[in-house]
């Protein structure tokens, strides 16, 4: 994807953005989005971010459905933790070895993991693309390993849903 | 009242004790990481129930472009706060290691 | 136009505690008491005006509107106080790179006269005699 | 001919705004500021003229009718004012100019200084035309905070330390100063200075002398009153000698003038009057006997400084014609003279290497004309006839004279040893750094080899303010028409008011 | 809708408490921070919830700012904090 | 007369270009300037000019010049003597002495000065030459001031007499106001009475006793003696020490019947003649002998005009003369002495009499008339004054009296002393001098001989001073002067006194030693160390050069002051409410606690979170209040706040120094809650009193009719208002020039001002953190939502004239997506999102605001003035724009421009120098 495209891409993006603050459309407000973030892009210029990737609808989904699964029972289960009586909860700092070793597949995991209750991003090694996550409530090596293969089963959920094609292969290979 | 508003009442109730659930983890929980779990991440349920029922009470479509916005900021932001925080914490080793199972980092680098 | 007591309170106590840290010698902690006493000065102003709805027309009627007026000076006030902060900010970094810390320090030529004062002396510079004599 | 009006403010601005972004053509900065202030000096002068033919000019920014928005107006008092004002601040960019082409202008950034000056300029200005409490603020605001980047520029330890004293009890002044706005506001419900005056006075004594008093204290301290005024001494000696200039002649004189306007047109009378004279009496001796103990030629002047505001607080607290007459009269005197003399320490300075007096020496037999510069205007602020210092103490004197009472008679008597000691310490610097023979190495290489030379422009922008001095001997006549008139119509109020009010239809 | 935004503002105000004596409390500055960031979404729910009773949307503007706020300061302090203790 | 004092200035101006022109001969040219003033003088003997420029009528002080008979007097000694003693200059000064030039412009100033005193006849206009003579004698005393005494003894003659003339000046006020005019004429014409006049009297002769060197001020004259001695001869002789003796006889006529001033003058002039004679009789150096002699010779006349009789004044006018003449030809003799022999001394002189026939013969000459000789001008003036005691009807006449003649008998000893001292052999001593230049000794000659011609021309001369002398109250015989009046009283007081001087001189070495009583130099001198000493222990306690310690009296002042006054008479309204919302106090417990921690707190950074906090809680007050705008922006600013602190403390040390902290701890607490206690006792008042309507009631309706807005705080900001934006961002545009400039601090610095690319490739990595210190995640999601949030600010901007937002929020929100941008990747990072020179931005921003304003003005309309066009587009639909917009955008770029000048500088710029200082 060339760095027009990219441009393309990112004019689009904002110009929905500027339509959805006005909240209604209209043939000026599409015109003044189109002018105004024209603008803004000239002003500051477009920092390379490589996407090789496709939207795949349907995986993308499946994503929002599981991601909002996980946090609703999560989010319950963390805030139940901080009322419990009792001693304070163990934890784990856990690292995951992510599969596909890209800036964008890196945060977006990374962003997910750490959006669900109990889990938190402390360090993430670039080079070898693994992320460090701090997880509450862990109190044994079966939690842990419990943990790791919930993470990256969010990763194949999302390469699935955004990722090139042999991203998704790469995934695929590893589960199977 | 109609069921919308009913169904807005209860977002925004939710979304409140959510935010005490914060509150209360944030007074209780032993040190910063573990505060870190009880502070961020209940609030962005929280916060998307609250914005959910703002919604549900608008009815509009100018209001409720708005109100995605903030739910897609909030939810692009929080974690990153969280991991620098986080990290932060860590690395000045502001958190107590005897609550800590496991620590991977620290086997794989020892210090 | 009768005074809210909340405000009376939190504007006496913005001022006290600007006033202790603006007495401290910390270019850091002046600053804070400079940043205590300007919200302290706005929630002032904010008394000085009619508590309502927000003043935009279509929302509010006008009736009901708190008063604009002070809003404007506040805004106004608010901007200032941030240009000004950043200013003090660059004034401490300054000096601390000066001389190691943000104090701030007493005046030399003062403190030559004081100590004349206090070893009961004139003025420093005598009108010496100079001349070769001729 | 109320086109006039705005552009005291709105010159310097754009010419400030011009200046930052010509960062990389330092020459062009100069121009653009020259141009710029020449141009404001020209609009003042018009402007006195307009004013004294067809009376008070008023303006209603963005047409918004009175009381609604913010009017400028122009009376006498401010429109001369803003002639000196204009004048002085010419001057002393040129020399400043001066001095950074001798310099080069590393230490000073023209990038930082031209707009900073600009700024000022601006902020002054906007005061003087100011007819809204809380735009007066704004001025304030203005002129102070380009007066931190001034007082600091270069970043040197001393001016760092000088600065940060400044700066500080600027920021309190300025908190009390938006205090009593607030407070005025809050009583009163309007901004507007005209409809203040009519709205203040039904207020009852109590919270008037309340508010009245909040100002003052706010102003006072701009002004350098005693027992606010210990600041003074210690942060504008540090500062570049231009800077200094204008900020001894200008800064104190804004503060004043807000004194001037709020005891005239919003709190006429009251106790505060006497409070005032009583001020006035200890600013005068204090500031004073605070010059003979410097042995810092910048220090002593800046004594002399705050000694000579109690002059010009005498003539307030009277509230009588001939008082606030003479008071006007003397701030135009006080801003030139005191401006003039530390241009001329400049010279000093760059001649004599130093400005502490033990380390100065024969001046006047090195460079006569250093000598003719410092002394004329030093026996001018001393008050010696026949020069303006004189006539604005002569008129002070009269005035509390014919007002009679004891503390009149204290303050005339005051006013009197005020001026011997101002003699006996502008005559220790002419004993000590011009007359005796040299001392320092560096005086007496300048002997030998005849001294640096001084820079054209530098000179001759002292020179030009010189002859302003004296030439204000000459034109004092008219010159105490104006200010007599300008006097006559601040205690009426109804001039002003009127003025104001006449704009009220849009 | 009333009885909904009193529970509310009393279930808020106890959080906002809480957090404040984190805050207050301490004792690392990381500590802070965090009770900050709470105490930004305290707020922000409770201005919604206040815009949602009134139907007023003057403020969602607001909390568009506030969403993006917490971060900003949480990333400053934490970029830069020392915990030299 | 104006024109004369004019020649005077301008030869002023012009004679030390004259100097380097002709060399010492130059002085001949000056000498005109008085020269055609004797003239113009003389031409007008016997009738009275007046003339009257306005120059200042507001305070009475106008031009306005009489010569009556007394002027006339000085003015012809004052001239005819200035210009005979600048002649004589030519030879006193060596070619080419240095500072002759200035020498001579000031001696022809003051010259100058002095005839306009004695003409001046306007009271305020001969206080302006009175002054002017002290300044130019202070710059005559000293001619060669590298020399420390004379530079002393010139500032104790300056202090001194301005001292005394200051006390005049307020004599004068006095006196007008009483008389209803300064001019002298007209208060001569009907004099006033009664009210302050014994003041009035008391105070301006304090300011003639000064100038005329008389006792208690006597002092300073000898000291001056220090001048050179043809400045002597003139000023110390002839001119200037007349000054009060002149004053005196000018207005006794009018005031010697008022109580003080009789006794005064009589007392003082007595007593003064008596010591000062006594103490000449007791010098060694001649000229230090005339200076006593002087001082007892004021005394005289002093005592003669103080008798304010008629023929005292007549008297007074002849001795006046006499001394004049007399005086300055023996300082000019003694001027030559001094010259040519090196020295003044009279035990070293011996011998002269012999060698010097001429000058010994002049020197005599001028000494008979000094002690009274018949037919000399000396002998004509002591006449009258015995006479007018003698057959005075006045109490203490004759005591009066008795004192002349023992002060003439002193008179005639040291003139005797004086001959003999300069002239006589001595044995055993010689004293070698070489023969005169008669163009030098010509100057002395004229004046002993004029001496000699008035005295034989008495008769007529005396018939024009009768027309002074007729000014006062006529009683008794009217006497006239001569020579020869027969044998009479004084004839014989006259012989008398010769005869006594004689024996005193005779026996001068068997006399008692008795001094002054006191010695007024001394005297002088622990006044002035006293005055020092007070100046330094008064500096010392108020300027005690710490800041807290000025804003400590300043806040002492405000909690005396306006505490006082609420607890006085502040009226203290009787109904107040608890709040609005009860939300309210909820806030406000929060903003109470964080601020009350912050200033406990002992870290930096924990201190600026918690005023953060109490930040943050007002920004809620502000949105409970119903001002959405107030809390946007509240919140940015606390937030951009929060920021810069960190980016500065990242360097300073985490804690704050214990010190300061422990320092007078209790006291600050205590000022600080009075303070605070004062502020909210203010607001609750002031917020109480209000009863009328605010000016903002009808804001509403006219924002949307002539503002075009709905948000009416935005367009009270960008249009009611704007005045005050306007200045409040060219306050933000000199803050940030400020910050830039204390980072930067250097020109070539500055340069950075505008951002520096990053290393070329690779990710951008941190400064000082180093490259663990960034976060892939953070700036991967930074530049994912940078865009959005600029593109938010923009909304922010456009429809904040009718929802909350406005170029503040906007340009705060965007630099807060620059700050982050920052965060994320640093220095390189912020270059990339906005590669732009921050002056720049601040300086456009600038020019577009007030540039909107302007192009209003352009258009015909105020300064500021709105339009609102309302126009219908195809496709669009309706247009509605409002020029203030524009304005509005200004505001924007201003804000953005400050926080890149702030990221640029306390970011950027610091890295640089942490990684510098390594
Ligand atoms: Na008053
Ligand atoms: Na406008």
């Amino acid at each position: 994807m060339t760095r027009r495209d990219n441009t393309i891409v990112a004019l689009l993006g904002l110009t929905l953005v500027w339509i959805l603050l006005w909240g209604t459309f209209s043939w000026a407000n599409l015109l003044g989005g189109l002018g105004v973030a024209a603008v803004v892009l000239i002003a500051f210029p477009l920092p390379p971010v490589e996407f090789g990737g496709r939207l795949r609808p349907v995986a993308l989904a499946r994503f929002v459905y599981w991601f909002a699964y996980d946090l609703v029972l999560a989010s319950v289960q963390v805030a139940a933790l901080a009322c419990r009586p009792g001693d304070p909860p163990h934890s784990a700092i856990i690292g995951v070895r992510l599969r596909v070793n890209t800036d964008l597949n890196l945060t977006l995991t990374a962003e997910a993991i750490s959006l669900v209750p109990g889990s938190l991003i402390l360090e993430v090694d670039r080079s070898v693309g693994v992320l460090y996550v701090h997880v509450l409530d862990v109190s044994d090596r079966a939690q842990a390993e419990r943990f790791r293969r919930h993470a990256l089963a969010v990763e194949r959920r999302i390469v699935e849903a955004i990722g090139s094609p042999d991203e998704v292969r790469l995934v695929g290979q590893s589960e199977r | 009242m109609s069921a919308l508003d009913v169904a807005a009442s209860a977002c925004l109730i939710a979304g409140a004790l959510f935010s005490l659930a914060a509150g209360i983890g944030l007074t209780r929980f032993p040190d910063v990481l573990s505060r870190m779990h009880a502070a961020t991440k209940p609030q962005v349920l929280g916060l998307l129930l609250v914005l959910l029922g703002c919604a549900l009470r608008f009815r509009n479509t100018v209001d409720i472009t708005t109100l995605v916005l903030i739910g897609v900021f909030a939810l692009t932001t929080a974690p990153v706060a969280a991991h620098m925080i986080g990290r932060v914490a860590y690395r000045s080793g502001e958190h107590r290691a005897d609550l800590l199972v496991i620590d991977e980092i620290a086997d794989h680098e020892p210090r | 136009m009768s005074p809210n007591l909340t405000y009376v309170v939190v504007v006496g106590v913005l001022f006290a505690a600007g006033v202790i840290l603006l007495l401290e010698r910390t270019l850091t902690r002046v600053l804070m008491g400079v940043v205590l006493l300007a919200n302290g000065v706005n929630v002032l102003i904010l008394a000085g005006g009619r508590y309502g709805g927000p003043p935009i027309v279509g929302t509010t009627p006008d009736d009901e509107m708190s008063d604009p007026l002070p809003q404007a000076m506040i805004l106004t006030a608010i901007v200032i106080t941030l240009g000004l902060t950043a200013f003090l900010l660059a004034l401490a970094y300054r000096s601390w790179r000066l001389v190691g810390q943000d104090e701030v320090q007493d005046d030399i030529e003062d403190r030559r006269i004081i100590e004349l004062a206090e070893r009961d002396e004139g003025p420093e510079v005598e009108d010496v005699d100079d001349e070769g004599t001729s | 001919m109320t086109a006039l009006v705005p552009l005291p403010v709105v010159i310097p601005l754009l010419g400030a705004a011009v200046t930052l972004t010509l960062t990389r053509f330092p020459q062009a900065q100069r121009l653009v500021s020259l141009a710029a202030l020449s141009a404001v000096l020209g609009v003042a002068i018009a402007l006195l003229v307009v004013v004294c033919v067809d009376g008070t000019q008023v303006v209603a920014v963005g047409a918004w009718p009175v009381p609604i928005g913010i009017v400028l107006v122009a009376d006498q008092f401010s429109a001369l004012m803003l002639v000196v004002s204009a004048a002085v601040t010419l001057c002393v960019l040129v020399y400043s100019i001066g001095q950074g082409l001798a310099d080069g202008s590393e230490d000073t950034p023209l990038s930082i200084y031209h707009p900073s000056y600009l700024v000022l300029t601006a902020g002054v200005t906007t005061a003087f035309l100011s007819g809204d409490l809380f735009n007066l603020y704004v001025g304030f605001e203005i002129l102070l905070v380009a007066s931190y980047v001034l007082i600091t520029v270069g970043g040197t330890e001393d001016r760092i330390r000088a600065g940060t004293t400044y700066v500080v009890v600027s920021l309190l002044s300025s908190v009390l100063f938006l205090t009593g706005v607030g407070l005025v506001y809050a009583a009163a419900g309007t901004l507007n200075l005209a409809q203040l005056a009519g709205r203040l006075d039904a207020l009852p004594d109590g919270l008037r002398l309340m508010l009245n008093c909040v100002l003052l204290l706010a102003f006072g301290i701009k002004a350098a009153v005693f027992p606010l005024s210990a600041w003074l001494p210690d942060s504008y000696p540090t500062a570049l000698a231009p800077v200094t200039a204008v900020f001894a002649g200008l800064l104190t004189k804004v503060g004043l003038y807000a004194i001037i306007r709020v005891e005239t047109l919003l709190f006429p009378g009251g106790p505060t009057r006497d409070l005032l004279l009583v001020l006035a009496l200890l600013t005068m001796l204090v500031g004073i006997l605070g010059a003979i103990a410097q042995s810092d030629v910048k220090r002593l002047l800046s004594f002399t400084l705050v000694s000579h505001i109690g002059y010009m607080l005498f003539g307030i607290g009277l509230a009588n014609e001939l008082g606030v007459s003479s008071a006007i009269f003397y701030v135009v005197h006080h801003i030139t003279i005191q401006t003039t003399l530390f241009l001329v320490v400049g010279l000093v300075e760059r001649y004599g290497g130093a400005t502490a007096l033990d380390r100065l020496g024969g001046l006047a037999a090195l460079s006569p004309l250093l000598g003719v510069l410092f002394f004329v205007p030093a026996m001018n602020l001393a008050g010696i006839p026949p020069f303006s210092g004189f006539l604005g103490k002569l008129g002070l004197i009269e005035a509390g004279a014919s007002a009679g009472g004891g503390l009149r008679w204290a303050l005339v008597a005051g006013a009197l040893a005020t001026s011997l000691l101002t003699l006996y310490a502008v005559a220790r610097v002419w004993n000590l750094a011009f007359w005796r023979k040299p001392v320092t190495t560096r005086a007496e290489a300048a002997q030998t080899e005849g001294g640096p030379a001084l820079p054209r422009l530098m000179v001759g922008s002292t020179i030009a303010l010189v002859v302003l001095g004296v030439a204000l001997t000459g034109i004092a006549g008219p010159l105490f028409d104006l200010t007599g008139d300008a006097a006559a119509d601040l205690l009426e109020r109804a001039p002003y008011v009127d003025a104001v009010r006449g704009e009220g239809i849009r | 809708m009333t009885a909904v935004s009193i529970a509310v503002t009393v279930i808020l105000s106890a959080a906002a408490l809480l957090a404040l004596v984190r805050a207050v409390r301490g004792p690392s500055i990381l500590d802070r921070v965090v009770a900050t960031d709470v105490l930004l979404a305290i707020i922000v729910a409770g201005v919604a919830t206040e815009a949602a009773y009134t139907l007023d949307a003057t403020a969602l503007p607001v909390l568009v700012v506030l969403s993006i706020l917490g971060f900003t300061g949480s990333v400053g302090v934490a970029r830069f904090v020392r915990t030299d203790r | 007369m104006l024109v004369l004092v004019g020649v005077h200035a301008v030869m002023a101006v012009v004679a030390p270009g004259l100097v380097r022109w002709l060399g010492r001969r130059a002085l001949y040219v000056v000498a005109l300037a008085p020269l055609a003033t004797l003239c113009w003088a003389l031409a007008r003997t016997n009738d009275t000019v007046t003339e009257s420029y306005t120059w200042v009528a507001q305070l009475g002080i106008d031009l306005d010049l009489r010569m009556a008979t007394l002027n006339w007097l000085l003015a012809v000694l004052v001239a005819g003597i200035g210009a005979i003693v600048l002649a004589y200059s030519v030879r006193y000064f060596p070619e080419g002495q240095q500072g002759l030039g200035r020498y001579a412009a000031v001696f022809v100033a003051f010259a100058g000065a002095m005839f306009g005193l004695v003409v001046a006849d306007n009271l305020f206009l001969l206080y302006v030459f009175w002054e002017l003579t002290t300044v130019f004698s202070y710059l005559l005393i000293a001619q060669d001031p590298t020399r420390r005494a004379n530079r002393w003894a010139a500032t104790q003659a300056l202090l001194v007499t301005t001292l005394g003339g200051l006390a005049m000046l307020a004599g004068f006020v006095i006196l007008g106001q009483a008389a209803g005019t300064y001019r002298w004429s007209e208060i001569e014409a009907n004099p006033p009475r009664g009210g302050h006049l014994a003041a009035a009297v008391v105070l301006i002769l304090l300011g003639a006793l000064s100038k005329s060197a008389i006792f208690p001020f006597s002092f300073w004259l000898p000291s001056a003696m220090a001048a050179p001695t043809p400045v002597s001869a003139y000023l110390h002789a002839a001119a200037m020490v007349k000054a009060g003796v002149f004053l005196v006889a000018l207005l006794g006529p009018t005031l010697g019947a008022d109580p003080p001033w009789r006794p005064l003058l009589l007392a003082t002039g007595v007593l003064t003649m008596l010591l000062a004679g006594w103490t000449a009789l007791r010098q060694h150096d001649l000229k230090l002998m005339l200076a006593y002699g002087t001082v007892s010779q004021l005394g005289l006349l002093t005592a003669v005009f103080g008798g304010s009789s008629r023929n005292a004044g007549l008297a007074g006018a002849a001795m006046l003369l006499a001394h004049a003449l007399f005086k300055s030809t023996l300082f000019l003799v003694v001027g030559i002495i001094d010259v040519t022999t090196g020295t003044r001394d009279l035990r070293e002189l011996s011998g002269l009499g012999r060698r010097q026939p001429a000058l010994a013969a002049i020197a005599i000459l001028a000494g008979a008339s000094m002690a009274g000789l018949p037919p000399f001008m000396g002998f004509v003036g002591k006449e009258a004054a015995f006479d007018a005691f003698l057959h005075g009807h006045r109490t203490g006449d004759l005591a009066v009296l008795a004192g002349l003649v023992i002060g003439s008998t002193l008179t005639v000893a040291y003139t005797l002393r004086f001959l003999w001292g300069a002239f006589a052999d001595k044995e055993g001593k010689t004293t070698t001098a070489p023969p005169i230049a008669p163009d030098w000794l010509v100057w002395p000659g004229i004046l002993a001989v004029a001496g000699l011609a008035v005295g034989a021309a008495a008769k007529p001369l005396g018939g024009s001073l009768d027309r002074y002398a007729d000014l006062f109250p006529a009683e008794g015989a009217a006497y006239h002067l001569a020579v020869w009046h027969g044998f009479t009283g004084p004839l014989g007081l006259s012989v008398l006194v010769l005869v006594a001087g004689g024996a005193l001189f005779y026996y001068r070495h068997r006399l008692p030693r008795l001094g002054l009583p006191f010695d007024g130099s001394a005297v002088y001198q622990r006044v002035m160390n006293g005055l020092d000493r007070l100046a330094v222990e008064l500096t010392g306690a108020t300027q005690r050069g710490s800041l807290p310690f000025y804003l400590g009296v300043i806040l002492l002042a405000l909690v005396a002051g306006l505490g006082g006054i609420l607890i006085g008479p502040a009226p203290w309204p009787d109904d107040a409410r608890a709040w609005d919302t009860s939300l309210q106090v909820v806030v406000a417990v929060g903003i109470v606690v964080a601020a009350v921690a912050a200033v406990r707190a002992l870290r930096r950074l924990t201190a600026m979170v918690l005023v953060g906090l109490s930040g943050y809680g007002v920004a809620v007050l502000f949105i409970l209040h119903g001002a959405p705008d107030l809390a946007l922006t509240q919140f940015l600013v606390e937030t951009a706040t929060i920021v810069m602190v960190v980016l500065v403390l990242r360097r300073l040390p985490a804690k704050f120094s214990e010190r300061t902290i422990r320092t007078s701890r209790l006291g600050r607490i205590a000022l600080g809650i009075a303070v605070g206690v004062v502020a909210a006792g203010m607001t609750f008042v002031a917020v109480g009193a209000r009863e009328a309507t605010p000016v903002s009631a009808i804001f509403p309706e006219l924002a949307v009719s002539f503002g075009g807005g709905d948000n009416v705080v935005n367009v009270v900001l960008v249009d009611i208002r704007a005045w005050d934006t306007m200045g409040e961002i060219s306050v933000l545009v000199v803050a940030a020039t400020g910050v830039a400039s204390l980072i930067f601090r250097r020109t070539e610095a500055l340069q950075r001002r505008r951002g520096v690319p990053g290393p070329a490739g690779g990710p951008p990595g941190w400064l000082g953190a180093g490259p663990s210190g960034q976060s892939i995640i953070l700036q991967v999601v930074t530049r994912l939502i940078f865009h959005a949030i600029v593109l938010f600010s923009v909304f922010l901007l456009f429809s904040g004239h009718n929802a909350p937002g406005g170029g503040f929020a906007g340009g705060l929100v965007a630099g807060l997506a620059l700050t982050v941008r920052y965060l994320a990747g640093g220095q390189a990072e912020l270059t990339a999102a906005a590669p732009i020179d921050a002056g720049m931005v601040l300086g456009a921003g600038l020019i577009v605001s007030v540039g909107t304003g302007v192009l209003a003005m352009l258009a015909g309309g105020q300064v500021l003035q709105t339009a609102i066009v309302d126009k219908h587009l195809p496709v669009l639909g309706d247009l509605h724009l409002v020029t203030s917009i524009f304005f509005d955008i200004g505001v924007y770029l201003v804000v953005v421009g400050l926080m890149l000048d702030i990221l640029r500088s306390l970011g950027a710029e610091i890295d640089r120098q942490e990684v510098a200082a390594g």
